[in-house]
């Protein structure tokens, strides 16, 4: 690639500026939405925690999956990925934005709300005793400090050195980068697993901290890998709208992408029901009430939405090469999975709050109890979420105009570039 | 990492050092070079030497047997409490073994990675031949294996059909399903190759056999489509197909409710750990292999490079598994995980078993991270062989250790092989060569009409 | 069984050293108006079996059957042992355990599938077919080495034996032979 | 290049490969009928005994209970094998110069029991009880056939496990009144077939619940008849 | 292998060359040998589970020298539980008329209320116990009172000495349906189903029994019936293996409706009964009990 063809395509593949628009709006939409938030959170302190925790774990995961999709590239390679690669660091670049919206669910675990060992009458059973050496405060907001330590540092050096490449002229230092972010990948790849199998713990797994289940880590980092490569199709299809990058993603990327994301959302069926099996099949005191809380009652029915929206229905879609091939449906399959994920994430921790006692007016809420508190808790769910969202997004979209939308030094974007003619 | 997901034209071949297939060869050439191979009369002296030794054990096998079924599973070591012991390590293991086979194959194909070409036949046929040690195991731990038959579901006199509910019958569906579609697999990739054969062949026989197993392929071009298309489409169903099989594997352990056995991460640590198993014996056969048989052109560095990162990549996540076990069993604050954990890794009397294990399957495998090391085919084949010891190890720690020291300490025992464990073991480990030596010998041990497809200058050249 | 109309020779074939040229001769057979023919490589060229006009695949839609078949058969065989058959009591789990029969719901669907690929795979190429009449020709045995060949059938209503053999000379063959029957 | 095949493999390569299915289906039904049949059940199979008695003379024609010498089939697992001072109670003063019992008449001089063939033989892992089934209305004729029309006697059911089962998955199908379980000649049509006929299934509820027979579960548990 | 057998037509026959017989031979060793490891199958063959070491009931043991693997009580034991203190019960007779008869019973009971050996399995032994050691037709154990031939006590002899006169426990309709049942059973093969004597076995040339409505019979103890059926009278064999006591008492209160039943003149049958009655004496069945003689029935 020539020196002025470098230049040229700089400017091509800057973000074009609805991006920016798209902020804006978002940013409108999260403060209207937390303004909401904090009025419902005065009538329904348990409602709003729970639908707070669910967004934030949402959001989070789209944030730190971007970094696995991130690393996972720069091992194997692939125009997929080239593609694809921005939007994703853009997305981890956001984690400042997450780590400031953790102080209410700090605060929550301070003031007793959230999790159960921090209640003293709680934490005195045995079995949590046990686990006092872990669970508790100080260690457990040093052990978030310490993730987000670690996520920055992953986002941070591969953002950097991505952006270096773009401006190396010379072949070997891209070369020589290339390798940095490879040899990082690595070991990241490994860290990304260790952080977030512990996050899973310390911020879902011990809301019921007398269940365990050795599989949650990978349950939940293969929830947010699917999170993140979701919300990359949806931003690749969104920014392709504009004339100038349009010949820039392909139907074979999306093919690529859409096979991936049939990979996870099989990877994410396949350890939900491994546990589900080994669970039920164990049907042990100690384990099984984890899945009774969630099986029957209202919530049998968001299981069974699960299973079909969030592995059955994309699974069947996903199955046809044409619809993978084509922008339009693939982003309605990424669309529902985004959606089905925050299902999930409700499905998965909405119930233990409701389990917890010192819930007394939520409980009530949640069983139809009282009707201004019940109706509030129903909207909160949703638009907790779309509160975090509104401030994710907005910075997002920052980070995303902020450099080109190709990383111009990627020795494959040429290749991913390429007309592929003939090929399928 | 693990693989990578690209498309052939985004292969960087021009800074790779290792191509796939070294340059000069053409569709005459690897045809020829390849089916020499099997059609050459002259067989080298080590073939007959490795058969001989491998043809002996398994010789040994068959005479463990006919005492086992003659005389009953009182000769194996096996004993309350320890009722699973080496028939279920071994099933384990060489059913692990025999993922890297269909995955290389299966997996690799659906990425479009150009470098299974060279290795997925061996490797299919080591998955064949893997599982068939596997099954003996089961096979005869049921005591009468003459009524293996009763494991299906078939009309009977006993209007009694197997419990569907039990981890052990979806192990037999799953083996079963397994073999057969591997072996399918393996067989329809051969055909072309057979059509090969008995074009070139000689001898009369052998076109015969060659002709018969070729089932008159031609190739033609809609042949040729519709080919394509099964092979895809198996390969697709073979993907999930392997790790259903060492999830159903896992399923075993996990659905009990043993310390030790009864953990969720069991189906992935078990699929990784087969893999990881796999590639390691891979590796094992492949590196003596290209060196005999000089096919260092067609198996080059870059296979050998690859299996070492998905084995360093399975390894960890192994490795994550054993932490997570770990973890959980303190965390749970069950009296009954602690015990294990401590009696596992510490107290016990297996604890050495343990140590090995992490010193053969964690520790030592680490060295993969160093380029070098991956580039060096002789430590590649040292760390390979550690692996496959310690996956066996692996399998000792899970079954025995969780076993030896059950709820009731009235029980407690603890586990001593006889010699006709060992002499099974190794048996199956000479039954296995004994099978790969055959078919080495036999077929074509590298996919010809596939490497054909790889050579520059394989595809039309579109004008215009 | 039409013995009287069956022509003499069972083709015409025409041997090419190289993937180009046998799928541009291919397509000029094609655009001539020949329909019955058949071209053959020693490995997959997809270009050369959209050439002589193989377009549509039902070998998806056989393995989707099986698929189907085998999911159905599977869980219905389950479902009916379990709870019609002999409704035992085992571990005082439900009589209908649908967690416990999804794994090997799962096998029989990949069993059924696959047996469909590839029995569907023979069936539709007609194989096993061990005679064929280009089996005759001396040199087709490198059909499966690096050879590539085309061949016009005589059934085709355009065939004409000199004719035919003429024009496959003009695509630049190294040689056309006759295939008998 | 030659022509390997003859023409004619074409047509056998495709029966070998295709029709194997069908082979295998018509080998396991086959198989599985072989299991069924008398010739493996060894049902219908008169045995020699080593006195030529016959059930058809005393039973049928004579009208001797089953108890009569069957004496414990109420009480006991057993029915109970009469000894040789049955044969004698009546054979002291009739045909008691017929060569035909002159092994019974050793029997009684020797004390030594007539060594009888075995007839009915379950494997050692079925526990039986004849007495429970007694108790519950299941005819002898149910499960022996009609035995006084047995010259000798043959076992009339294959005594194969789903032919137990027939019964304890539907007791109803084949329960009688308890005063009718002796009664050999209890519609005769129904014996050993399958009675599924809206009158007897009617009386057999009702006798179910009157007697008081377990229900299926129980019936079929692995442990009613593996113990 | 069709195949190859096609060909080999087609060539001509190439391998004709060699001699047949070696080719033959050697092909047979090799399948041969190819089918060896098939030969553990034939372990297949056993039948542990079918024939388990372990007696099956009448089954023949090499362990004593009489073959059978059941034993007979040990001589002059009782089991716990069946020592039998009731001797009205298990005899008939009152403990105090103890002896006596021409053929007085062997059993022990007489000396009142002691023990009876297990070995003279003779009133006491419970049914479902008899039924497992009289098992192989043990004849040697059983009691035949009298010549078993003939020589019929003469018809002046006197009954039971110190027989019983009334049951030993209440006779309900429940025993009298019992008896009858067991009557139909066992007695009614020479007795006839109305006690006339005139049964199948009597047609078949059996001695001929007294008409149980003979006036002797009619007025003879309870006691004395039970020592008949106990320990045999005259042609008649003893029953005690095949009736146990209660059932004995259950016959003979049937026995007493029966004799009641023919004896009883139309008038003090009551009004509502009398068309009821079926025919009496001499149109005997032997069908066994399922034509009920309810009717016949006395309340």
């Amino acid at each position: 690639m020539s020196a002025e063809a470098a230049a040229d395509t700089k400017t091509t593949y800057n973000a074009p500026s609805s991006v920016g628009q798209l902020g804006g709006r978002a940013l409108v939409a999260g403060v209207v939405a937390l303004v909401l938030c904090v009025v419902g959170a005065f009538v329904n302190p348990a409602g709003f925690w729970r639908a707070y925790l669910v967004g934030y774990v949402f959001w989070t995961g789209v944030s730190v999956g971007s970094l696995a999709i991130i690393m996972l590239h720069h091992l194997s390679g692939g125009g997929w990925g080239v593609v694809i690669r921005r939007p994703l660091e853009a997305a981890a670049r956001t984690l400042p934005v997450m780590a400031i919206l953790f102080l209410p669910i700090a605060f929550a675990v301070f003031t007793h709300r959230l999790y159960p060992w921090t209640v003293p009458e709680e934490a005195d059973l045995e079995i949590i005793k046990h686990k006092a050496i872990y669970l508790n405060i100080p260690f457990f907001l040093g052990r978030t400090v310490f993730y987000f330590a670690m996520w920055f540092m992953l986002s941070y050096f591969l953002s950097k050195w991505s952006l270096a490449q773009d401006s190396a002229d010379d072949p070997r230092e891209r070369r020589r980068l290339k390798d940095r972010l490879q040899n990082l990948s690595g070991p990241g790849i490994l860290l990304f697993g260790l952080t977030v199998t512990f996050a899973a713990v310390d911020w879902v797994m011990s809301l019921e901290p007398e269940w365990f289940s050795t599989i949650y880590g990978l349950l939940i980092m293969v929830g947010w890998g699917l999170t993140s490569l979701a919300f990359a199709i949806v931003t690749t299809v969104v920014i392709s709208k504009d004339e100038r990058l349009a010949h820039v993603y392909q139907p074979r990327h999306f093919h690529d992408h859409g096979k991936l994301l049939l990979a996870f959302v099989m990877l994410w069926a396949y350890f939900s029901f491994s546990q589900f099996l080994i669970i039920w099949s164990g049907n042990l005191p100690e384990e099984i009430p984890w899945y009774m809380r969630r099986l029957f009652g209202g919530w049998g029915y968001v299981a069974v939405a699960l299973v079909i929206g969030h592995f059955a229905l994309p699974f069947v879609l996903l199955l046809s090469r044409e619809r993978k091939r084509r922008a339009r449906s693939l982003v309605v399959v990424a669309l529902l999975v985004l959606m089905m994920r925050v299902v999930d994430l409700f499905w998965t921790i909405a119930p233990s709050v409701l389990a917890m006692p010192h819930h007394g007016g939520g409980a009530d809420a949640a069983h139809g109890g009282g009707g201004m508190a019940d109706v509030v808790a129903y909207v909160l769910n949703f638009i907790t979420p779309i509160a975090i969202g509104g401030f994710w997004l907005w910075w997002y979209a920052r980070e995303l105009a902020s450099r080109p939308l190709l990383p111009l030094g990627d020795q494959g974007l040429e290749d991913a570039l390429a007309d592929a003619n003939g090929h399928h | 990492m693990a693989s990578r997901v690209d498309e052939p034209h985004d292969d960087l071949i021009h800074v790779t050092p290792n191509p796939v297939i070294e340059p000069g060869h053409t569709a005459a050439s690897v045809t020829d070079k390849i089916s020499a191979l099997v059609l050459k009369r002259k067989t080298p002296l080590a073939w007959y030497i490795g058969f001989f030794i491998s043809f002996s054990l398994a010789n040994v096998l068959m005479f463990t047997i006919a005492y086992l079924v003659t005389t009953g599973i009182g000769i194996w070591g096996n004993n309350w409490p320890v009722g699973w012991a080496f028939d279920i390590i071994n099933f384990v293991w060489w059913i692990g073994i025999g993922h890297a086979g269909t995955l290389i194959s299966a997996i690799l194909l659906l990425l479009r990675q150009e470098w299974r070409t060279s290795i997925n036949r061996f490797a299919e046929a080591m998955t064949l031949f893997a599982v068939a040690c596997a099954g003996l195991f089961p096979l005869l731990h049921t005591g009468r294996p003459w009524l293996a038959y009763w494991m299906l579901p078939y009309p009977n006199t006993m209007n009694i059909y197997p419990q569907f509910r039990s981890p052990l019958m979806w192990d037999v569906f799953a083996v079963s399903t397994y073999a057969s579609v591997s072996a399918l697999f393996w067989y329809v990739g051969l055909i072309p190759d057979f059509a090969t054969l008995r074009d070139r062949a000689k001898n009369r026989a052998f076109k015969v056999v060659y002709g018969m197993l070729a089932l008159g392929w031609r190739g033609s071009a809609r042949h040729w489509h519709r080919y394509e298309t099964a092979y895809l489409l198996l390969a697709g169903l073979a993907t999930p197909l392997v790790l259903s099989v060492h999830t159903i594997v896992s399923f075993d352990f996990a659905v009990s409710q043993l310390p030790g056995w009864h953990a969720t991460i069991f189906p992935p640590y078990f699929v990784a750990g087969a893999i990881y198993a796999g590639f390691a014996m891979v590796l094992l056969l492949t590196i003596p292999l290209r060196k005999f048989y000089g096919l260092e052109d067609f198996i080059t560095l870059r296979h050998l490079r690859n299996s070492a990162k998905i084995m360093l990549a399975t390894g960890l996540i192994v490795g994550y598994g054993y932490m997570m076990e770990a973890f959980m069993a303190w965390y749970s604050a069950s009296e009954y995980e602690g015990f294990m954990l401590k009696n596992r890794i510490w107290t016990g009397p297996y604890w050495w078993a343990y140590a090995l294990l992490l010193i053969t399957n964690i520790i030592i495998p680490q060295i993969l991270w160093s380029k070098r090391a991956r580039h060096n085919t002789a430590i590649l084949f040292i760390v390979s062989l550690i692996i496959s010891v310690g996956m066996w190890l692996e399998r000792f720690v899970i079954i025995v250790t969780s076993l030896h020291r059950d709820f009731l300490p009235s029980s407690w025992a603890m586990y001593r092989p006889t010699i006709f464990d060992w002499s099974m073991f190794i048996g199956t480990i000479g039954l296995f060569f004994t099978l790969l030596l055959l078919f080495i010998r036999f077929l074509p041990a590298i996919s010809i009409f596939e490497m054909r497809t790889i050579l520059p200058g394989a595809a039309p050249k579109e004008e215009g | 069984m039409r013995k009287p109309t069956r022509p003499a020779i069972y083709g015409v074939m025409a041997e090419f050293d190289n993937p180009t040229d046998v799928v541009a001769a291919t397509r000029r057979a094609h655009e001539e108006g020949y329909r019955n023919m058949d071209a053959y490589s020693p490995y997959p060229i997809e270009a050369l079996s959209e050439a002589v006009g193989h377009h549509k695949e039902r070998l998806p839609l056989i393995v989707l059957i099986g698929g189907i078949v085998g999911l159905i058969g599977g869980y219905a065989l389950q479902y009916y042992v379990s709870v019609i058959n002999y409704p035992l009591n085992v571990g005082g789990k439900p009589l209908h355990s649908w967690p416990a029969f999804i794994p090997i719901t799962f096998e029989t669907t990949v069993l059924g599938a696959a047996m469909a690929a590839i029995f569907g795979m023979l069936a539709l190429n007609g194989l096993p077919e061990p005679y064929h009449p280009v089996f005759n020709v001396p040199n087709f045995a490198l059909a499966s080495r690096d050879r590539f060949f085309l061949v016009i059938e005589a059934r085709d209503p355009k065939f004409d034996r000199e004719a035919t053999t003429g024009f496959l000379r003009s695509l630049g063959a190294q040689e056309v032979a006759d295939v008998e029957h | 290049m030659p022509q390997i095949f003859h023409r004619s493999t074409n047509t056998l390569a495709k029966l070998s490969i295709f029709g194997s299915i069908f082979v295998l289906l018509f080998v396991t039904w086959a198989v599985a009928e072989i299991n069924r049949s008398s010739w493996n059940t060894g049902a219908f199979d008169e045995r020699e005994q080593p006195v030529q008695f016959s059930h058809k003379h005393h039973t049928g024609d004579d009208g001797i209970d089953c108890r009569y010498c069957h004496t414990s089939v109420e009480v006991s697992s057993n029915a109970g094998l009469p000894p040789t001072k049955t044969c004698m109670n009546c054979h002291s003063q009739l045909w008691s110069d017929s060569p035909y019992l002159e092994p019974v008449r050793a029997s009684w001089k020797e004390n030594k029991p007539i060594e009888w063939t075995r007839v009915h033989d379950l494997p050692d892992y079925v526990y039986f009880n004849h007495s429970i089934h007694v108790a519950k209305g299941v005819g002898c004729s149910s499960c022996h056939g009609r035995v006084d029309e047995m010259p000798l006697v043959y076992q009339a059911a294959s005594l194969q496990m789903e032919w137990c089962l027939e019964c304890h998955r539907e007791p109803e199908r084949y329960l009688r009144p308890k005063s009718e379980v002796f009664n050999m000649d209890w519609q005769q049509e129904n014996a050993l077939a399958e009675n599924k006929t809206a009158e007897q299934l009617a009386r057999g509820r009702q006798l179910k619940a009157e007697y008081k027979v377990r229900p299926r579960a129980i019936l079929e548990s692995c442990s009613t008849c593996h113990r | 292998m069709s195949n190859i057998k096609n060909q080999g037509k087609g060539e001509g026959g190439k391998a004709k060359g060699k001699p047949l017989r070696t080719r033959f031979a050697s092909g047979r060793v090799f399948f041969t040998l190819c089918l060896l490891p098939f030969t553990f199958y034939l372990s297949g063959c056993r039948q542990d589970m079918q024939d388990q070491p372990r007696y099956e009931v009448y089954e023949p043991s090499k362990s004593f020298s009489d073959g059978q693997s059941s034993r007979p009580y040990v001589e002059g034991t009782v089991a716990r539980g069946y020592r039998d203190v009731n001797t009205a019960y298990y005899t008939g007779r009152n403990a105090t008329g103890a002896g006596g008869g021409a053929a007085g019973p062997p059993s022990g009971g007489a000396g009142g209320g002691g023990l009876t050996p297990l070995t003279s399995v003779s009133a006491n032994a419970p049914n479902a116990q008899g039924a497992t050691t009289g098992g192989t037709q043990t004849g040697g154990d059983v009691n035949v009172r009298g010549n078993v031939a003939g020589n019929v006590p003469g018809a002046g002899q006197t009954g039971t000495p110190g027989g019983v006169n009334e049951f030993p426990f209440a006779i309900t309709a429940k025993e009298l349906d019992r008896g009858e049942e067991r009557f139909n059973i066992y007695c009614a093969m020479c007795h006839g189903q109305t006690g006339y004597g005139d049964g199948m076995i009597v047609r078949r040339g059996f001695r001929r029994p007294p008409s149980l409505h003979d006036d002797r019979l009619r007025n003879e103890t309870l006691g004395h019936f039970f020592d008949v059926i106990t320990n045999g009278w005259g042609a008649m064999p003893d029953y005690s293996e095949q009736i146990p006591p209660r059932d004995r008492w259950a016959i003979i209160a049937y026995i007493r409706a029966l004799q009641l039943s023919q004896n009883t003149p139309a008038a003090e049958v009551p009004e509502n009964l009398r068309n009821q009655r079926k025919p009496g004496p001499g149109t005997p069945t032997t069908q066994g009990g399922h034509q009920g003689t309810g009717g016949e029935r006395t309340p």
